[in-house]
């Protein structure tokens, strides 16, 4: 082990469990506890990349979410994740990882030598340039190229993910001291609390620094104890490697637990998920979040071995590693002084320059004690080195205004911390739409502890701006009594006050940038955002050159945007933009804060909608019979259908051709169980009917059926289907099978909200009946076989009746309608005896060799018959009119239904309409492409005007010969009598960069008298 | 104009610690009255003062914006641009925008970083399919670039899509546009801003409009958060406010603002160099040319003003995400943003007269309007400084909702049997 | 009438074969309980005629709070709405009872459809059944009281679930059945799930508990 | 993500179980065939897609199907309350709405 590594008790990683793992193809020893950030250091590993314009030398910075330059590449293959935070990878047996940037290779970057034209790089070079059409696409490859940090997997996730719904009386975000003695507070009250926290362990700040005394007590045993009885609190749910990553409106938190990524790869489960999303819907939500130290920005601020000082003190004393041996730090507050001591005690040499020329004289004391050497009054300026940190430049700056009032010493150094003062972590808080305000005082954004609690939000400790840890933990005291009134509970044990250790704070010093002596620009690069390259400088020409809003400052530098979202960088930005626009902080305000806090696996917010579950499919009651006879399937809506059968040796076309002449020469069989299906029951359905479908039921008698068009507002069709006739009070409806839901909750809606005093009901029955239809000249034949109670005969069951009886042995309810243009019955049953009707109708069927066909078959048939099917040659833009089916309008209803008004408008009544025509190419053997366009001469030069499109296209085996149907302008003048082929009108149909000429016919191809569905 | 921005000035500028470089735009005090005024500083807003300044004479102008120019949607849009509308009138307008696009950068001497990486829109059923061949086939015919690959050509070009048959939705091909793409959205704004402002346009900041003088049916001035001003002209380019101020004429609009989101991961290196959406999945994909992948889905259903959403829209989103890009499970979002887009029950822009004398407005762009940014301005300029429609935006007036020619860009309706 | 050849909509999962009787072993436990009746009800709780008939002819006082439900041992009915219900009860029993409650409801503004075909249930079991349900739906399960059903999300559809002893009871249209059953079988991996014997929960399917 | 009342189910639900429903109280003219074409237009398309306090439909889809009305702030998503049809246009009117 390396001399980084200092063993002491506090630490709270187990030296009694080392751990190996790889990094960048080497091995390397840790402990359980470590992350792999405080693992690297550990073994002397300094320089983990290279930044994104720059290529300059990059190390560990932070310590937790704040960290930014610290991204790594964790596992290969289907187990690799992009992008990790070293400082949150937690080190398990085996863990591998490598370095995200540093190309060709990390030693020698070929940014490193643009780095050295950086000058000619500022902010915002590229909208300066590159501005040639004809390069930009080469410069881009090569920006695309040098950007980014991970890579994406290569591979499909074997892991899964879930999601977890959750209401709680209180979440408490943040397990810190303020947290978890909120926590506590609610708990023993009896309140059914939820407490989170992103990191392993609950303790937050005090894990770092253990040395505070609370009540006398150590620190440590204050947490043991709290957290002993949190955990016995049966209401009280604990949540740790938790982040709230969201809060959303009405205060629903999202948050992500990772269940797996701290195991090695080989004790992970395989039956439980990765990472779990778990939605908590909050009465009240405790914000204990705490606040992130910034660092002070100065020049080579970004040379590794250069952290925040609370990341320094952290590495030491949680997970007992000296980044350096001898450190410099520099503050501009009282908060570097314990990690300063704990530093000194631990056997550094550790010289602190305070730019306040006035420090804390208590903590100077102890300083001195530890043997700190503590510099009142200077600050670094500079720091010296190439790959790591090696010198401070030290200069002294003058008590009241920013600027440098005489030199300072040169100390070297191999390790660096600054702080520059607390930024509030007040990212959820914001979420929302809430506002953080600025504290003048405490130099920070804060969250007010009660500024939201009139809508259940509460924030406590350190992201109120309450910085000392006695403070805190008493406001934690009065938020839980906030709480607790708001809830009506009573309060449990008394509020005694708290006594820590901590001196009483002084004044921070009112510095973000350290001054060089400079102006700025001149100096060496001082970085306010490191994964992004933003430096001081950069603002500074942002303002110059008027993008003078934050926010514009933001998107001209990438200030804030990369996977840190500027917990680091962003107050330090606002300052140093305040101060280039000679504006107040508060004037200059803060960019938005948006989720994710922490960023979130796209797994882990698709949760279980993945795979099988990613959507419903939804099966008939025959599909197992379907799957056995060889149906390939079609997606409609989220049903599974039948598209087409196919048998031993045939293809798509062949299975098409056979099914439909089986339907047209004999028997087919289709499943129309998915066809919507709404049972209207009630004095008024009938008047209901005339007022939701264009046509009228008034004359409709039961055992009768009737097609109707359904019409939105806009005078459009939107649905059809056939309407039966139960009985004069009783109506069953059905619709399509895309638009089953949607016409339901439509006719709901004008019912409800316009007509309620219409007597009527609607349900759906679409799941109760499975739908089998018999289609063909032998189908009366079949269904006879089966079906003894109701008369079939041509004259007592005539087109559009529908019976009662036994089909199968089951009770049916039998239609005679026709989507084919055959003779037909559509048998309906209970969905249960669905799969055993089939098979029965398929064994009666036999000896006519009954032939099961899919939708693509249906289409066929029904295209040589003119029928439409809404959505295919319909478009949201068809009239009935258009459709030439102004037999199914009723102009003459009372009631102005739905949709009719419409008409009457000057476009929709017009001329030049497109309306619905079949065509045949002069070359029958040519089917057109579904989409095809229609176009009045051969010749395409565009633009090219359109007639319209063709909607639907066969080869149809009936004729011998392709069809089609298209909507054209004027259509209906252009065609031929039904019946005659012999188009009036020659047009030519465009598709796949070739012209067809065509004849525009009646759209009826077979059977235009309807003598087969009659017969 | 002259050429500020080159690698000259880069240089020269740079030999001097980038101290020289001018304000990209002027920003200006409200003057008391203007021939134009233009409410709205996002990028069609912008593209409208410079056009009206550049190609229409007009010079008394100013951009008045309630927050940061290119704030509004602007700011906040997935980029994407294409022509391959399937409407005759909108795929002219698109297009028209398009070809402007081709040359912004050079036009406005600032790289708006417009990629024509192209854009490939799936099709999952049957109904996608014909719907992409008549979509095609309309661009074909009118001059745009347009080609429809089947599912093998598709995962040719995009390796790491899941074409595969067991797919919820399988691919089963896609129309492709290889003109389309995306642009530097910010830079959009930027670039139009700094071109109107060299006109002497004034662009007036954190400047809210909150009424309007009409007077007899004319439109005299407007009322905003620093004083008055009088207009001849008024053209109000608001996006999702643009309901707010037709209130302020005592007109309503049709058009509901609805909240859209959209998400980026965290910074990659390159695996996705075109754009893909997915209409049936439901959701959308490319990869910036800083890394992150840039994703976004269709519109909260609820009306808000909040500018963000619903957490389960971006659930769903990542979701489709996943089902089109398996190897994408494991990568992270980094942030996620909503918008307040002006939807209209057609799908397509408002770009038109109104019965006030003097106010015209251009909205409706709803989901769709970054891509055509330059040409909406354009002939929205067009349209104020003759106080008639240009032959491209004619269709696009307020009377089609009384005439009924609307032009459904929703597509087909998918419904089927 | 010929049960035999009645197919549940859970048929393809063969879940009977594999079904054993409850143990430890175990977190969740599930079946679906196949062959039940269904009768979807409407008509108005306010309209005192209807109310009396339906409870009446069913034996069963009509729930009329919102998200109640009341039943004998013949019969459950579920409140959807104010004006709609689901009665669900044993299969063979349910053709007599939807004819009696059309002739009781004779002139009065109402709708009674068998649905039969319609439904499914689920019955879910076992210590982890609230966890699982808490992967499913947005819905506060653990706030669900006994004698409560409610109408809510299920992944990308819905269900009417209600409490139904130490356990759940997730009503599901037919066609969705299928796509609930995996998204069950998936968030409960977790904590094993057992295929519990029907015969041993199938009644209470059927008994307010 | 809202929260929603629903005066039917008398209980508070999540956002996932409802349809939005637009605007409410869109009044559909009484005789429409003799309505013009600007009136018609008004009905079918115009919105006043208010920012602030917004009378909207929903319905409540998963669970009792039943639509109702919510008066929410467009502005900040907070909701003054939900009603059955007929309650809520009493407040509606009350309110002045219907004006
Ligand atoms: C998440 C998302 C993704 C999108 N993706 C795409 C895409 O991929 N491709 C695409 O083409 N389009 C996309 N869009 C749509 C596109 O962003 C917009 O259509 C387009 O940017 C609109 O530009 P605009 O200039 O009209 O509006 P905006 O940029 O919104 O500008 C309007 C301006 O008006 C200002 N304003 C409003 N009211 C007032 C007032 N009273 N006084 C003064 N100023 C006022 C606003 O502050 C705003 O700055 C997307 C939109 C969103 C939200
Ligand atoms: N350097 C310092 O001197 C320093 C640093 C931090 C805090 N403090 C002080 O310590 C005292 C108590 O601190 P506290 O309890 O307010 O905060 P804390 O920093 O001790 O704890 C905050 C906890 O919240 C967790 N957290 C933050 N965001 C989260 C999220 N989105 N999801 C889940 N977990 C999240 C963190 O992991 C951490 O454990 C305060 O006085 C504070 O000012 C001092
Ligand atoms: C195309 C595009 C790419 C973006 N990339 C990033 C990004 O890499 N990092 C980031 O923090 N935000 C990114 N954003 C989001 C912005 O930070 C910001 O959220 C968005 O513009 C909306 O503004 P607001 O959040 O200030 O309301 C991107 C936005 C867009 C439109
Ligand atoms: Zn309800």
């Amino acid at each position: 082990m390396t001399s980084h590594r200092i063993r002491h008790e506090k630490a709270r990683v187990d030296f009694g469990r080392p751990i190996s793992f790889h990094f960048d193809g080497k091995s390397y020893t840790g402990y359980a506890g470590d992350t792999l950030a405080s693992a690297l250091l550990a073994n002397g590993v300094r320089m983990l990349g290279r930044s994104f314009k720059y290529g300059r030398p990059r190390g560990i910075v932070g310590a937790g979410a704040e960290e930014p330059n610290a991204l790594t590449q964790v596992e290969t293959g289907a187990a690799t994740i992009p992008n990790l935070k070293a400082t949150q990878v937690e080190l398990y047996d085996g863990l591998t990882a490598r370095r995200t940037t540093g190309w060709p290779a990390l030693d020698f970057d070929l940014k490193s030598v643009s780095g050295r034209f950086s000058r000619f790089m500022p902010a915002g070079f590229y909208y300066k340039t590159f501005q040639s059409r004809a390069l930009w696409p080469k410069f881009e490859h090569v920006i695309r190229q040098a950007a980014g940090y991970g890579s994406a997997p290569e591979e499909a996730d074997l892991d899964s993910y879930d999601h977890s719904h959750r209401h709680a009386e209180v979440v408490v975000v943040g397990g810190g001291p303020c947290g978890l003695l909120t926590a506590l507070n609610l708990g023993r009250a009896g309140l059914n609390v939820t407490l989170l926290d992103e990191q392993r362990e609950l303790g937050g700040w005090l894990l770092s620094y253990p040395h505070a005394i609370i009540d006398g007590q150590p620190g440590y045993d204050w947490l043991k104890n709290i957290i002993a009885e949190l955990r016995s609190l049966p209401r009280v749910q604990i949540f740790t490697r938790t982040s709230a990553f969201a809060l959303h409106d009405l205060n629903l938190i999202q948050a992500v637990e990772q269940l797996q990524d701290h195991l090695p790869l080989a004790e992970r489960s395989e039956t439980s998920p990765r990472q779990r999303l778990h939605r908590i819907r909050a009465s009240h939500i405790v914000l204990a979040t705490g606040a992130i130290e910034r660092p002070l920005v100065f020049g080579n601020n970004d040379l590794p071995g250069i952290l925040t000082a609370s990341a320094l003190t952290t590495y030491l004393n949680r997970y007992g590693v000296a980044v350096g041996r001898r450190v410099v730090m520099q503050t501009s507050n009282d908060f570097a002084y314990q990690g300063a001591c704990d530093l000194a005690r631990a056997g550094c040499s550790v010289v602190l320059a305070d730019t306040r020329t006035r420090p804390n004289t208590v903590w100077e004391q102890r300083a001195h004690a530890a043997g700190v050497d503590v510099r009142p009054g200077y600050a670094i300026s500079g720091a010296l080195g190439s790959r790591a940190v090696k010198a401070a430049k030290l200069v002294k700056i003058s008590a009241d205004q920013n600027s440098i009032s005489g030199d300072g010493p040169t100390i070297e150094c191999d390790a660096l911390g600054s702080s520059g003062g607390l930024s509030p972590t007040v990212h959820l808080y914001c979420h929302d739409g809430g506002r953080p305000h600025w504290d003048e005082e405490k130099l920070a954004f804060v969250a007010p502890a009660m500024g939201r609690a009139a809508t259940g939000i509460y924030c406590v400790g350190g992201i109120t701006g309450t910085f000392g840890l006695q403070p805190a933990l008493m406001q934690a005291h009065e938020v839980s009594d906030a709480v607790l009134a708001a809830t009506g509970k009573a309060s449990v044990g008394e509020r005694r006050s708290i006594e820590t250790d901590e001196p009483n704070a002084i004044p921070a010093r009112r510095i973000f940038r350290v001054p060089d002596g400079k102006v700025e620009g001149h100096g060496k690069k001082a970085f306010v955002d490191f994964q992004n390259d933003v430096t001081a400088a950069d603002i500074h020409l942002a303002v110059r050159e008027n993008y003078r809003s934050i926010e514009h400052i933001k998107r001209y530098t990438a200030l804030g945007f990369g996977t840190d979202q500027g917990k680091l960088s962003n107050v330090n930005g606002f300052a140093i933009a305040a101060e280039a626009l000679g504006k107040s902080i508060p004037d200059v305000g803060t960019t938005t804060y948006r989720p994710a806090y922490s960023p979130v696996t796209f797994g882990t917010l698709a949760g279980p909608h993945e795979g099988d579950t990613f959507e419903p499919k939804r099966y008939t009651p025959m599909h197992a019979s379907h799957v056995a006879r060889g149906a390939v399937f079609e997606n409609v809506g989220q049903w599974l259908r039948p598209q087409y059968f196919l048998k031993a040796g045939e293809d798509q076309d062949a299975a098409i051709r056979r099914e439909c002449i089986a339907a047209r020469r004999g028997v087919g069989i289709m499943d129309a169980s998915t066809l919507g299906k709404i049972d209207l029951q009630g004095k008024d359905a009938r008047e209901f009917l005339n007022r939701v479908y264009a046509n009228s039921w008034t004359q409709l008698a039961p055992g009768k059926c009737r097609y109707g068009l359904m019409l939105d507002e806009n005078g459009m069709v939107m649905d059809d289907g056939v309407t039966a006739c139960i009985s004069d009070e009783h109506f069953a409806m059905t619709t399509t099978t895309g638009g089953a839901a949607r016409v339901l909750s439509w006719l709901e809606n004008w019912h409800q909200t316009e007509w309620p005093d219409l007597d009527v009901y609607m349900t759906s029955v679409t799941d109760h009946w499975a739908t089998a239809a018999v289609v063909g000249p032998k189908s009366r034949e079949v269904l006879a076989k089966v079906c003894s109670d109701i008369d079939l005969s041509p004259s007592s069951f005539k087109f559009m009746d529908w019976r009662e009886g036994t089909v199968a042995g089951v009770a049916a309810r039998v239609f005679r309608i026709s989507f084919s243009g055959e003779l037909a019955f559509e048998v309906n049953v209970d969905a249960n005896y669905g799969y055993h009707l089939w098979e029965a109708l398929l064994a009666a069927g036999a000896e006519f060799d009954i032939t099961p066909y899919g939708t693509d078959a249906m289409h066929l048939l029904r295209a040589e018959k003119g029928f439409i099917i809404v959505g295919q040659d319909t478009d949201g833009s068809m009239t009935p009119f258009d459709l030439d089916m102004a037999w199914a309008v009723s102009m003459k209803k009372p009631f102005s239904f739905i949709g009719k008004r419409s008409f009457a408008r000057s476009d929709t009544a017009g001329p030049n309409r497109k309306q619905l025509v079949g065509l045949l190419t002069e070359d029958p053997s040519i089917v057109l492409a579904e989409g095809a366009q229609i176009i009045e001469a051969p010749e395409v030069n565009p633009p090219v005007a359109m007639l319209g499109h063709v909607t639907s296209s066969y080869f149809s085996p009936e004729l011998g010969r392709s069809i089609a149907l298209a909507v054209v302008r004027d259509g209906i003048k252009r065609r031929s009598p039904e019946g005659q082929n012999a188009g009036r009108d020659r047009l030519f149909a465009y598709f796949g960069g070739q012209t067809h000429r065509v004849q525009v016919v009646s759209p009826v191809f077979v059977d235009p008298k309807g003598e087969r569905q009659n017969a | 104009m002259k050429k500020d921005y080159s690698i000259w000035s880069l240089f020269t500028k740079g030999l001097n610690y980038n101290e020289g470089w001018d304000p990209a735009w002027r920003s200006a005090e409200l003057k008391p009255s203007y021939n134009v005024v233009i409410v709205g500083a996002g990028g069609h807003g912008l593209a409208t003062a410079y056009y009206l300044a550049k190609e229409h004479g007009v010079r008394d102008i100013a951009v008045i914006e309630k927050g940061y120019l290119g704030g509004g949607n602007t700011a906040r849009n997935t980029t994407i641009v294409r022509s391959n509308y399937l409407w005759d009138e909108a795929t002219m307008l698109y297009e028209h925008a398009l070809k402007l696009w081709e040359h912004l950068t050079e036009e406005l001497n600032f790289n708006v970083m417009f990629s024509q990486r192209g854009v490939f829109n799936l099709g999952h059923t049957l109904q996608d399919m014909r719907d992409i061949e008549r979509r095609v086939n309309a661009n074909v015919l009118n001059g745009v670039d347009a080609q429809v690959l089947d599912a093998a050509e598709v995962k040719r070009r995009i390796p790491i899509l899941n074409t595969s048959r067991n797919a919820r939705y399988p691919v089963l091909g896609a129309s492709y546009q290889p003109r389309a793409g995306v642009a530097r959205h910010d830079a959009v704004a930027w670039g139009f801003a700094r071109a109107a402002s060299k006109y002497g346009v004034d662009i007036v900041e954190n400047c809210e409009v909150t009424g309007m003088d009409i007077v007899n049916g004319r439109l005299q001035g407007l009322q905003t958060s620093r004083g008055s001003v009088r207009a001849d002209r008024v053209g109000c380019v608001a996006s999702g406010h643009s309901s707010v101020l037709a209130k302020m004429a005592g007109i309503r609009l049709p058009i509901e603002s609805h909240p859209l989101q959209a998400f980026v991961s965290e910074s990659m290196k390159p695996v996705l160099d075109t754009v893909v959406m997915s209409n049936a999945v439901h959701g959308y994909a490319s990869q910036s040319d800083k890394g992150e992948l840039v994703i976004g889905a269709g519109i909260d259903h609820y009306t808000s003003y909040t500018q963000r959403g619903s957490p389960h829209i971006i659930e769903h989103t990542a979701a489709a995400i996943i089902e089109l890009f398996p190897i994408f499970s494991r990568v992270r979002m980094n942030r996620q943003w909503g918008g307040i887009v002006d939807t209209t029950p057609d799908a397509c822009p408002i770009i038109s007269k109104t019965k006030v004398k003097g106010l015209y407005f251009n909205c409706g762009w709803g989901t769709g309007g970054f891509k055509a940014t330059p040409g909406s301005g354009n002939v929205f300029a067009h349209t104020i400084a003759n106080d008639e429609p240009h032959p491209l935006n004619k269709a696009f007036s307020l009377d089609r909702f009384s005439t009924g020619h609307l032009i459904d860009e929703h597509g087909a309706a998918a419904v089927a049997h | 009438m010929l049960e035999h050849v009645s197919r549940s909509p859970l048929h393809a999962f063969g879940l009977p074969l594999q079904a054993t009787a409850i143990n430890d072993t175990r977190g969740v436990w599930a079946n679906e309980l196949p062959s039940l009746g269904y009768v979807s009800l409407r008509g108005d709780s306010k309209d005192r005629t209807f109310v009396e008939k339906v409870t009446h002819s069913l034996g069963v006082a009509l729930p009329t709070s919102p998200c109640t439900y009341a039943g004998t041992d013949g019969a459950k009915v579920l409140w959807i709405s104010p004006d709609e219900w689901l009665i669900v009860s044993q299969r063979d029993r349910i053709g007599s009872l939807a004819a009696d409650l059309k002739a009781a409801l004779q002139g009065v503004r109402s709708q009674v459809a068998d649905n039969s075909g319609g439904y499914t249930q689920v019955l879910l079991r076992g210590r982890n059944a609230l966890d699982v349900l808490q992967h499913t739906t947005v819905y506060d399960f653990a706030a669900l009281e006994p004698g409560r059903v409610v109408g809510t999300t299920f992944g990308k559809s819905s269900v009417y679930a209600h409490r139904s002893g130490e356990g759940f009871c997730l009503v599901m249209r037919r066609s969705f059945a299928d796509y609930i059953w995996r998204y069950l079988v998936r968030a409960a991996a977790p904590y094993g799930l057992g295929i519990a014997v029907v015969e041993t929960t199938g009644h209470a399917a059927l008994v307010v508990a | 993500m809202l929260v929603l009342f629903c005066p039917h189910c008398q209980e508070k639900r999540e956002e996932e179980e409802f349809g939005y429903g637009g605007e409410a109280f869109r009044i559909r003219p009484a005789s429409p065939d003799t309505a013009d074409d600007d009136t018609w237009a008004d009905y079918l398309f115009m919105r006043t897609n208010p920012k602030g306090w917004n009378w909207e439909l929903w319905s409540h889809a998963t669970g009792c199907r039943k639509f109702f009305v919510v008066k929410r702030n467009t502005a900040t998503n907070s909701i003054a309350g939900s009603w059955t049809l007929s309650d809520g246009r009493k407040v509606y009117d009350a309110e002045g709405g219907s004006q």
